[in-house]
């Protein structure tokens, strides 16, 4: 494991002091906590809040997806660990303008802990009204019919960009909370992994395979998959992938679907364009039409190799929210 | 058994020390079935306990209120899954050792009913879910019906370790149901659950607090 | 060497069938060379066109600055490997609008031949006329006083910004060549590489490091650096580097730069971000303002573990084209 | 020695084949000191070669025609440093054989005359910068000199080979000048430049293909 890091117990911190001194037109840290980011910019008076977080190791996400069109504030954690009470709760308290403020989170066991516990002292303490979005893309992490066990992998990029587009658009509390749940809901993703990543901390591998080995259906976080398999062609891949992720997920021929293939850390661009390739090949055999394509690292696991497929399902709705723009450091539409 | 405020911290002390001998077991653990951080997540929790005690509960009296920092500084320092559990068992701990500087053994083992429903309130983990719980409910069961046949903590406590202990070695043979492991289902087979380890090595570093106490 | 590819011969054409998909919004392919890609809106008559490319295993360069604010079209080599002057040529014809075509390229032995071909085979053909813009950024690749024989890398991203913006703004051809070549006059790279890259068709790393080594000033295609080194913290690497650029362009106190930490490939946006920081630190320290920052994967080399970083510096004329709004697939700047 | 279409086809076979054969040798020697796909980069031209030599060059006589079209065929398939370099050989080269079917000597030695001046004039390369230059240059010196002494082609392009080989060799003990390894000073001693190494391949299969002629 070579890493450019200085202390491994300061990478946090590190990282999130360089991150703000790079973006400073577009992120701040709050005074009260150096892990607590909010947009640079003043957000409207009425406006629903929209908070992000969660373990750092994933970046650009999550504190890369702050700004104009996408969430107004981030809460970070250790690596691959929940952020605690305090730093959700300083978000929410800066990005409440009076309209309360919704949370998008992935479905983990600290996570939903963790900002259940932000979100009732937020009620207690200072009345905030805070609506709770939890992801739950990962079909890997369950079967279907208990798919409220499901993880937040990849797909939460679509649902904060739901959120967000809706809260940007003046949307009721109430209303942002639906149309991300239905984001979620009509999400779905599914990854490979092929090396893993390792802790700063540990410098050790989070799983091990043999040079022709993959894991399949992994997690987000280095946490072993379904299934090792023997490797496979990128073609082969994306069929596995796109295939399970249809069957859980049905889209009928003229539908329209927006497709993210994301990189896990190491893979190069160039293997994401061969897999998306091949996705675009299975859906358009398929008559399903894709509104908008993302290929890149929307969502890693620090350096892991490999890279995960998504689909979210879209209506009119959905569709406009898609096409909204956003600005933020680390994903820009227009 | 006298307990008093120093034993408490003592109590706290070692557990830092024996989270910082298992740190690297700890992650091992949790990188067969989960994502590999719950030593170094322990030793960050505890690190920062370890600077509480060295300054502002050096001279603090009040075992509510240690219970209290610990709980809060620990849940600030992680996050995590392991942040509101033991946070929470510590947090209603607390509540029994309100303004106490001295603790009886009926304090004691309501200290212990409390951390541990609290643990099992904030996470709804059930037994042979491949949690901590595993370690922490046989424990209790043990303590509380030792306890009230003997009135001996010492050797209550004693029992209620190895109650832990083997609950603990259950999870080897336990399907994860609950936290990142659960997603592997057969896999996990094989595997000691993280959690149930450190709730073990928590319970251990008491014993030994309360054993040391009793014996001097 | 684990890829997510199908067979190694088809790398590039499969990359860039799934790029062009992924993006149609922005790029099409020419039907006379599928190696030659055009923006996918219609440029404007009389704008002079900016004409980039070089080998592929670059991404997201060249390919993903294809767009409003940077290139009007990209050819696109083997790996590692000049475009032949086809593909160049047809690109070329494509985007002349009457006004001429700029070639930015990389000062590479056979990216000089292949674009000097195209050059001479579009005015004697065609009688386009073309502006040439050789980029020489990194300072590792040869000593000031033969600064003309020294490499492109990663600062080929801020003079393609330059040339992109000036032509949208209407500049002639001789401006677009002039601010670009000022442009790269005041841009200056060094990188440090950790971990090697293989091609997929030999699978064998482009160098060899040990555990605890570094190789310094290495090259954009896995190229041998300078030296090698025992690995450093982050700190002292940025040191080094800024140090280094800074040694070989004094920048006054006062003066203004942008800052470009650019990943190699597989290293995580956490270490660059770290990277970033201290680089922040150093310039500041010096009084140098930084007018902008931009931190992520710009221009790789395949996987390659590392880093490097770039400054530019600004006068009024720069600050005005680095400010330029951009939309590509690969970067967007409102 | 009559040399006709057929033998320079059968050259240019010959090519294909032992760049095959050293793909991954060639890899190795740019890896070294430079990007690594040297050997890629040759079998990838010399592929595309073979496929106009199954197609379109299969009933081709004029021997003009049949050097454009490798030419034009390795350039539009590698690019690279190699791509003009060698294109620019064998553009050249085809003009010496314009809408000629059968070679003669003379024409043969003027033939590699005109391809390695058209390298040089292409890569602007000196005797010494440790490029394909240091194989070539001495190899046409001597065929050149010994022809000229003996007008017997079998002979002096063998010790052109020779030569060439000569110069090969030489660029071990070369610091590099000229393309990517140029940047990496001392350290690119002692190691044999890729592209000397599949100039000289290219003479050798040459000879190899002349001398099978000559012998038949
Ligand atoms: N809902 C829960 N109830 C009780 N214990 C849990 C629960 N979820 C997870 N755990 C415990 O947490 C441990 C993992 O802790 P840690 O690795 O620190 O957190 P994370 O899973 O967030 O990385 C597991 O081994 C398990 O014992
Ligand atoms: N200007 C030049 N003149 C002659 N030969 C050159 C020149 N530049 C590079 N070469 C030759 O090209 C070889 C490298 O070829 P190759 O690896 O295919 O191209 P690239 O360097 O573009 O990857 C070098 O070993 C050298 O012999
Ligand atoms: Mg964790
Ligand atoms: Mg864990
Ligand atoms: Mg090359
Ligand atoms: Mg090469």
């Amino acid at each position: 494991m070579k890493k450019l890091i200085n202390n491994p117990d300061n990478v946090v911190d590190e990282m999130i002091e360089g991150y703000v001194k790079a973006y400073p037109q577009y992120v701040k840290r709050l005074s009260d906590n150096k892990r607590s980011l909010v947009t640079a910019k003043e957000t409207r008076e009425g406006k629903v809040g929209v908070l992000i977080g969660g373990g750092s190791g994933h970046e650009p996400a999550f504190m890369g997806y702050v700004g104009d069109g996408m969430a107004d504030g981030v809460a970070v954690g250790n690596i691959f660990a929940s952020p605690p009470p305090d730093p959700i709760l300083e978000v929410t308290r800066a990005i409440d303008k009076g309209a309360g403020v919704v949370y998008v989170y992935g479905n983990y066991a600290g996570d939903v802990m963790n900002f259940g516990m932000a979100a009732e002292l937020a009620d207690l303490e200072y009345g905030t009204k805070v609506g709770m979005v939890l992801v739950t893309d990962d079909i890997a992490s369950a079967p279907k019919k208990e798919s409220e066990k499901r993880r937040g992998i990849a797909g939460e990029f679509f649902v904060t960009k739901a959120a967000g587009a809706a809260a940007e658009k003046g949307y009721s509390l109430e209303d942002v909370v639906r149309v991300a749940k239905k984001a979620n809901h009509l999400t779905r993703t599914m990854g490979v992994g092929l090396t893993p990543c390792s802790l700063p901390q540990t410098g050790k591998p989070s799983f091990e395979l043999e040079d022709n080995e993959m894991e399949i259906g992994l997690g987000h976080h280095g946490e072993p998959g379904m299934e090792k398999g023997e490797l496979q062609p990128a073609d082969q891949v994306a069929e596995r992938l796109v295939n399970e992720i249809l069957a859980d997920m049905p889209v009928e021929n003229g539908e329209k679907v927006a497709v993210l293939v994301n990189g896990l850390g190491s893979t190069t661009r160039m293997e994401l364009y061969i897999m998306f390739r091949r996705v675009e090949q299975i859906l358009s055999e398929k008559g399903i039409e894709i509104h908008r394509s993302y290929v890149g690292d929307y969502s890693t696991s620090l350096e892991m190799g490999g890279c995960s497929v998504t689909l979210i399902k879209l209506d009119n709705e959905l569709i406009e929210l898609v096409n909204h723009p956003a600005d933020c450091p680390m994903y820009v539409q227009k | 058994m006298k307990f008093t405020a120093e034993d408490l911290k003592t109590f706290l002390k070692n557990v830092v020390d024996v989270m910082e001998e298992n740190k690297d077991y700890l992650s091992e653990l949790d990188r067969k079935i989960g994502d590999g951080d719950h030593g170094v997540t322990m030793s960050i929790g505890w690190q920062a306990i370890n600077e509480k005690l060295k300054e502002e509960l050096k001279t603090e009296k009040d075992c509510g209120k240690i219970c209290i920092i610990a709980g809060r500084t620990f849940l600030s320092a992680v996050g995590s899954s392991v942040g509101p559990l033991y946070a929470t068992g510590f947090l209603r701990g607390a509540k029994v050792f309100h303004g106490k500087s001295d603790l009886t053994d009926e304090e004691l083992v309501d200290f212990w009913v409390a951390f541990i429903e609290g643990v099992k309130d904030r996470g709804k983990a059930e037994l042979g879910d491949k949690t901590m719980v595993d370690t922490l409910q046989p424990a209790l069961e043990s303590l509380k019906s030792q306890f009230n046949q003997t009135r001996d903590f010492v050797a209550a406590f004693s029992k209620a370790v190895s109650a832990g202990e083997k609950g603990m070695m259950s999870t080897k043979d336990l399907l994860s149901k609950r936290g990142r492991s659960s997603r592997l289902g057969e896999r996990s087979l094989g595997n000691q659950d993280p959690g149930a380890t450190s709730a073990f090595l928590i319970l251990s570093a008491f014993f030994t607090t309360v054993n040391s106490v009793h014996t001097v």
